[in-house]
């Protein structure tokens, strides 16, 4: 296939983070924004050497990543299983898609006092909130997954009479992978979304906290060098989930491309 | 509740009893962090721990869950509460007006290049305050009152007091009700005071309050009595010492230091004026922020 | 045995109703090898899929050994027609044979050797470790035949296997079709639309009318049991027999042009 | 017969779950969570059709521009990332980054540049739901099947009728699974928008509730968020089953087995 | 005229390489029909996928009229081995047909008009509005043949595609490539692994041998122009250059057993 160039894509990637530090260093600078609500890249990252400096900065950011990680995980294992069972099971699905529909868009802040009365300020209150939203994410990728697998695949296999478990392993698994892929990326940034999120409305410890603190305190450099902490997380987060698919999935199409002539 | 952390009020050792307290990191609470580093509540038995929360919506609940056996709130929010039996009573102050006209910690401010003068102007203006249907627009809306306007007209916004610098400078809004550090912010960046909204409600006025659960006050008297007890001696402590306030606000907050020179202290004197409580009460009522007239010998101490 | 009865298949999805199938009745003894022809489209993969239990039939029964088939019985391999989507593309080509042996529960060493055999037995050796996306045509089309081979099954349906394979090797699957056939007493069934393949490889061969459809004849080729490409094919009784199937096939279509 | 085995599977195990909150929130004393008798009783005193027009009119507006904008966005943006992989280079970590952050702490943001109006509440939606969909897109872009790639190439279908025709039908699930999840995002970021600088909606009727201590009728705000979702929900459904038609044709064509 | 000089493909994906064509050198004057025969898996489709532009040849050079293929060149139409997955399964077997003529902007009419007659010509009238998926195996890759018909091509590439269809069918559709490539003069390039169909069919035929590949053998096949199916086949000179096709390729795969 005659694709363009192809640039590497590390180089590609930081250019691209690049470019979003400049524009954010010029737009004040060129007084297009009041450089007091935005200030310019130069000077959140003198706020944020300033941050990196304290025990606390590190403390929150352990807290976050803390609750991230558990409620994470709690939440893809809690929504693969739950996403393979109803999906493969069409009464199961039928019975609960109403249900679903019905949890799925509840808030997870409205869920703050319910929290907050189970666990006061202490991590189950982040978790909590981390787990509910972070569990939809990967429980309807799932689901989509599950649907999306080839009938000659599936019959395949049916007429081998693999066991059910056989199946889910061999042919569902691999089929709702790339969706499940997918939905831990999705989930990753909504359970960090959230951990920030309950931090900063709960006031329980971590990065979300400290920007409730530096906003109060009006604070504007710290507060956006602590949003730029959160989002390179994200970065973060992403690369080594990105990292993990192009293993898993080389055989997927998607990927394929990328790795083929 | 739980039986692990110190979120416990069953919680001491040694005769020691851990306390949470649900506060809301600003300038407000000095006192309560200054007397933990003095330690006029480990004197008394108590090993102290803050827990930051935004406002009522996160407190009250830890409250009365007992997850934090004390809170920190102001007063309409607690009134509010009492009228609709939640079960919480106020057992110190917590913060009160300087009661000095142009010279408090909370203020509506407007741009300076804003047509309005005085008080009086703010009438069917667009004013930001940080929470709708709470004390800001009570206590502005008798500073119109004062001033002889007319404050039904009064259209309020509600932002975060960290948007309203913003939102002033933009236009978005005309006039802002705001605390300190932004009060000082706005005031730096041009902005004019057109009203001290608490001084005009009452130059006495109590703010705030430290409260807890009946189930606490109930079960653990004793516990609560020294609590009040070390709660005023900081307030004391802090009304006469606003060098070491000044200091103790860069353990837990990130006010820049320039800005913690200059911003105005509050009052911080142990009685809860029961007076301006009933005043603000009464605006608070005749505004339809409570449902029913709160019953301030249920709540108050 | 395998008893087809009255076999009947509509296909009804939206607007569209086809009757694929309108009544069907054969039967296939056991470690019989059975050919089945028929114009493009007659029902022979929806024949194929009713067998195996993957389809539920509109009306009739499919029974094996007096059983009425629901699911896909034990001991039967298929070889799909859609043999690219077939083969798991996630899956290495020996991972794809040895999978149904690792269900069956079959031991390590010996999956090894029956993946082994089958891979060389299809003129793969080699390949175990590449994609299936990375073979030819040809070369997915034989894989799937050597995951059916090493399966060792008692019933064998094969839809049209070696359609993307070349003339030689065609011929030289067909031969191991015929003694795996000899050597293991399996039961297959199989689909193709070459009349020559037909009468080449089966002991009995069923022919389709077309759609819809019922049996239009069936003949048993007397043909010797050991059987060459070269000599058989010059038989004046092989001609004979794909003379007959033709104009059977031919027969069928003209009827159906008729009904039309 | 098979409309009511429908209404059974639909309302089965809300009912059960519902049935079981009443009878164990029953007698409840916990101020914050009342009996479920009391909740609904608040829903009926609280959600008169006046209400609903002054609050939930102004969210659903709200949520629906900022859907379908997210939509528009997240489609023509995932399109042109999935297709080329030098822009996906370039744009995919300034994208995680901007995904990484909350949008309650983005809101001063958001304001700086789009004051405290509406729009502000429309782009907060936006700015959170708009990644699935996005997401989604780029997947279903790169999965495209290459033999159908192939095919256009070869007929020459190139430019918008490759797009139209070729890479938008193919990717149709899972755009379609992007638009789902982002629907209920939407929903979600809609409530979190109007407990900023709102004097209206749904979202801030219930921080208001919850504010002011009316716990039932905060419960009762929390049911009606769920009931909306699942309205919303069954309305992209339909959409979704006349759009992707062929697609479960497809899928059920040979599922129709034992 | 259709030019191909010293073409090689390598795949390295990963950790496999495989040269599936080594050097090939052959050319295809406008208005001919060549017929490609070779083993399974030596390369054909690579060939035919680098010819239409589809895939970068790792070296040497693919020209049509002169000019260098870097893309799929216009006027040409392409039959795919894997018919199943050429054809888009969210449109109809009528749009499947229709749109590449749209792509062109052939008149809404005489669109109708095209389509009409390719479905006619493939024994699928009548099925327009059915998805691909509703078909059988057979009818699917009519449609994928419809569709190159009805697109009037000046260059047409098939890739095996009779594989799936029957006998009878099979004989009719190669009648009709046949008259196509007389009535409308177009370059016709054909893959098959059936011997006989490439004689029949081609005015040449081009054996490629075993991978790694190269030109084995080409021949002219000398049978007169007016061909049918039943007399050319049983023609002496048919068998003759049959039987040469033949050897040409046992040959080819023994010298690949061999350098092995
Ligand atoms: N899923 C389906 N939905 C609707 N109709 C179908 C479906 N599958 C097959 N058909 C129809 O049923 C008839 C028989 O199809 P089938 O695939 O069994 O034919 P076949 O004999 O295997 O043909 P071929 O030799 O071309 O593979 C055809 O007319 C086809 O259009
Ligand atoms: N995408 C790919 N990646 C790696 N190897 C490939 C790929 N496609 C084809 N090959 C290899 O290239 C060789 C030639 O394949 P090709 O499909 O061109 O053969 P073919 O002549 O068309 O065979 P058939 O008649 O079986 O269709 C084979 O060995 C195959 O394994
Ligand atoms: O569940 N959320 O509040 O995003
Ligand atoms: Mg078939
Ligand atoms: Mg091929």
């Amino acid at each position: 296939m005659t694709t363009a160039h192809r640039g590497n894509p590390v180089l590609l990637g930081s250019a691209g983070l690049a470019g979003l530090l400049l524009i954010v260093e010029l737009l004040p600078r060129l007084g297009l924004v009041n450089e007091r609500y935005l200030p310019p890249t130069s000077r959140i990252a003198a706020a944020l050497a300033d941050e990196a400096a304290t025990a606390t900065f590190w403390q929150s950011l352990g807290d976050t990543l803390y609750a991230w990680a558990i409620g994470l995980l709690i939440a893809v294992v809690a929504g693969v299983l739950a996403g393979l069972v109803i999906g493969s099971v069409p009464v199961l699905r039928a019975l609960t898609a109403s249900t679903v529909e019905f949890l799925r868009p509840i808030p997870s802040v409205a869920l703050i006092p319910l929290a907050v009365l189970l666990y006061g300020t202490e991590l189950g209150s982040t978790l909590i909130l981390v787990c509910y939203a972070a569990f939809w994410q990967v429980l309807v990728q799932v689901l989509y997954g599950v649907a999306d697998v080839d009938p000659v695949a599936e019959e395949t296999a049916r007429s081998y009479r693999f066991s059910t478990w056989g199946r889910v392993r061999h042919v569902l698994w691999p089929t709702a992978l790339p969706y499940v892929f997918t939905g831990v990326r999705l989930a990753a940034s909504v359970a960090l979304v959230l951990a920030v999120t309950a931090e900063l409305v709960i006031g329980a410890p971590g990065l979300g906290k400290e920007i409730a603190t530096a906003q109060n305190s009006d604070a504007v450099a710290t507060m956006y060098a602590l949003i730029v902490v959160t989002g390179a997380l994200g970065v973060v987060i992403n690369l080594l989930t990105r990292t993990g698919e192009r293993r898993l999935l080389a055989w997927h199409q998607s990927i394929r491309g990328e790795v083929a002539v | 509740g739980s039986d692990k952390g110190s979120g416990d009020s069953g919680g001491s050792s040694g005769g020691v009893d851990n306390v949470t307290v649900g506060v809301i990191p600003i300038i407000d609470v000095a006192p309560i962090y200054l007397g933990q580093s003095k330690g006029f509540f480990k004197t008394r038995n108590i090993e102290l721990k803050m827990e930051a929360g935004q406002g009522g919506a996160a407190i009250v609940p830890g409250v009365v869950s007992n997850q934090f056996q004390f809170g920190f709130s102001n007063l309409t929010s607690l009134m509010i509460a009492q009228t609709k039996n939640v079960p919480i009573k106020a057992v110190a102050a917590g913060v009160s007006t300087t009661g000095v006209q142009g010279k408090d910690f909370g203020a509506v401010v407007v741009k300076g290049a804003s047509p309005i003068k005085t008080a009086k102007d703010l009438a069917g203006k667009k004013i930001s305050v940080n929470t709708l249907k709470n004390i800001g627009d009570t206590v502005t809306r008798e500073s119109v009152r004062v001033a002889g306007g007319d404050p039904s007209k009064i259209e309020f916004v509600e932002m975060p007091f960290p948007n309203m610098p913003v939102a002033l400078d933009k236009g978005d809004i005309d006039a802002a009700w705001v605390v300190e550090p932004q009060l000082s912010t706005i005031k730096a960046a041009g902005g004019r005071e057109v009203a001290s909204t608490f001084v005009d409600t009452d130059p006495k006025l109590t703010i705030a309050a430290y409260f807890t659960s009946q189930k606490l006050l109930a079960d653990k008297p004793d516990l609560v009595k020294r609590f009040t007890e070390a709660m005023n001696e900081s307030l004391t402590y802090a009304d006469a010492h606003p060098d070491e306030v000044r200091q103790i606000l860069s353990t837990y907050t990130k006010i820049d230091d320039k800005a913690r020179a200059q911003v105005v202290l509050p009052k911080w004197p142990i009685e809860i004026n029961k007076a301006s409580v009933q005043k603000l009460a009464e605006l608070g009522t005749t505004d339809g922020i409570f449902a029913s007239a709160p019953d301030l010998d249920k709540l108050l101490p | 045995m395998l008893e087809v009865k009255g076999l009947r298949k509509v296909y009804s999805s939206g607007n569209r109703e086809v009757e694929a199938l309108r009544d069907l009745t054969f039967t296939v003894d056991n470690g019989d090898l059975v050919c089945l022809v028929g114009p493009s489209g007659c029902g022979k993969t929806t024949l194929l899929r009713c067998i195996s239990g993957l389809l539920t039939p509109t009306g009739g029964s499919v029974k094996v050994n007096g059983n009425a088939v629901t699911g896909p019985p034990p001991g039967m391999a298929v070889v799909f027609q859609e043999y690219g989507r077939s083969l798991f593309p996630w899956a290495s080509v020996w991972d794809n044979v040895e999978l149904p042996l690792k269900q069956k529960k079959v031991p390590k060493a010996r999956r090894t050797q029956l993946v082994e055999e089958a891979l060389d037995a299809v003129g793969l050796t080699g390949t175990g470790k590449a994609y299936p996306w990375q073979l030819s045509g040809g070369m997915q089309q034989r894989v799937a035949i050597a995951r059916a081979v090493a399966y060792e099954p008692e019933t064998l349906l094969m839809d049209e296997p070696f359609a993307a394979v070349d003339a030689q090797t065609r011929a030289d699957l067909e031969d191991l079709v015929r003694s795996l056939w000899q050597r293991l007493k399996v039961t297959v069934l199989f689909v193709t639309h070459d009349i020559d393949e037909a009468v080449y490889l089966g002991r009995r061969v069923v022919m389709l009318s077309s759609s819809p459809t019922v049996v239009q004849d069936e003949l048993v080729v007397d043909l010797p049991a050991e059987r060459d490409q070269l000599h058989t094919r010059a038989d004046p009784k092989f001609v004979a027999l794909r003379t007959r199937v033709y104009e059977q096939i031919q027969l069928a279509k003209k009827e159906a042009a008729v009904q039309r | 017969m098979v409309v009511l085995k429908r209404i059974l599977f639909v309302l089965g195990l809300p009912a059960v779950l519902f049935a079981g909150w009443f009878f164990l929130s029953e007698g409840s004393e916990s101020f914050y969570s009342p009996p479920l008798r009391t909740i609904l009783t608040a829903f009926g005193d609280t959600w008169k059709p006046d209400r609903l027009l002054a609050d939930v009119v102004p969210s659903l507006l709200r949520l629906f521009a900022g859907f379908l904008l997210a939509s528009l966005i997240g489609i023509a943006l995932g399109v042109a990332i999935g297709l080329n992989r030098n822009l996906r280079a370039v744009m995919e970590p300034v994208l995680e980054f901007f995904r990484a952050i909350p949008p309650p702490v983005l809101v001063p943001v958001i304001m700086l540049f789009a004051g405290i109006g509406d729009g502000m509440k429309v782009i907060v939606i936006v700015f959170g739901c708009v990644w699935p969909v996005l997401l989604n897109t780029v997947e279903g872009v790169r999965a495209v099947d290459s033999v159908v790639l192939d095919t256009a190439r070869a007929y020459g279908l190139t430019g918008p009728a490759r797009l139209t025709r070729v890479i938008l039908p193919s990717a149709s699930p899972r755009i379609a699974a992007g638009l789902r999840q982002a629907l209920s995002i939407a929903i979600i970021l809609m409530v979190i928008s109007e407990m900023f600088a709102s004097s209206n909606g749904l979202g801030f009727t219930i921080v208001q509730f919850q504010r002011s201590f009316a716990i039932p009728e905060m419960w009762s705000g929390i049911i009606l968020l769920g009931l909306l979702g699942f309205a919303l929900s069954l309305l992209f459904r339909l959409a979704e089953r006349r759009a992707l038609r062929w697609y479960e044709g497809l899928r059920a064509a040979q599922r129709r087995a034992g």
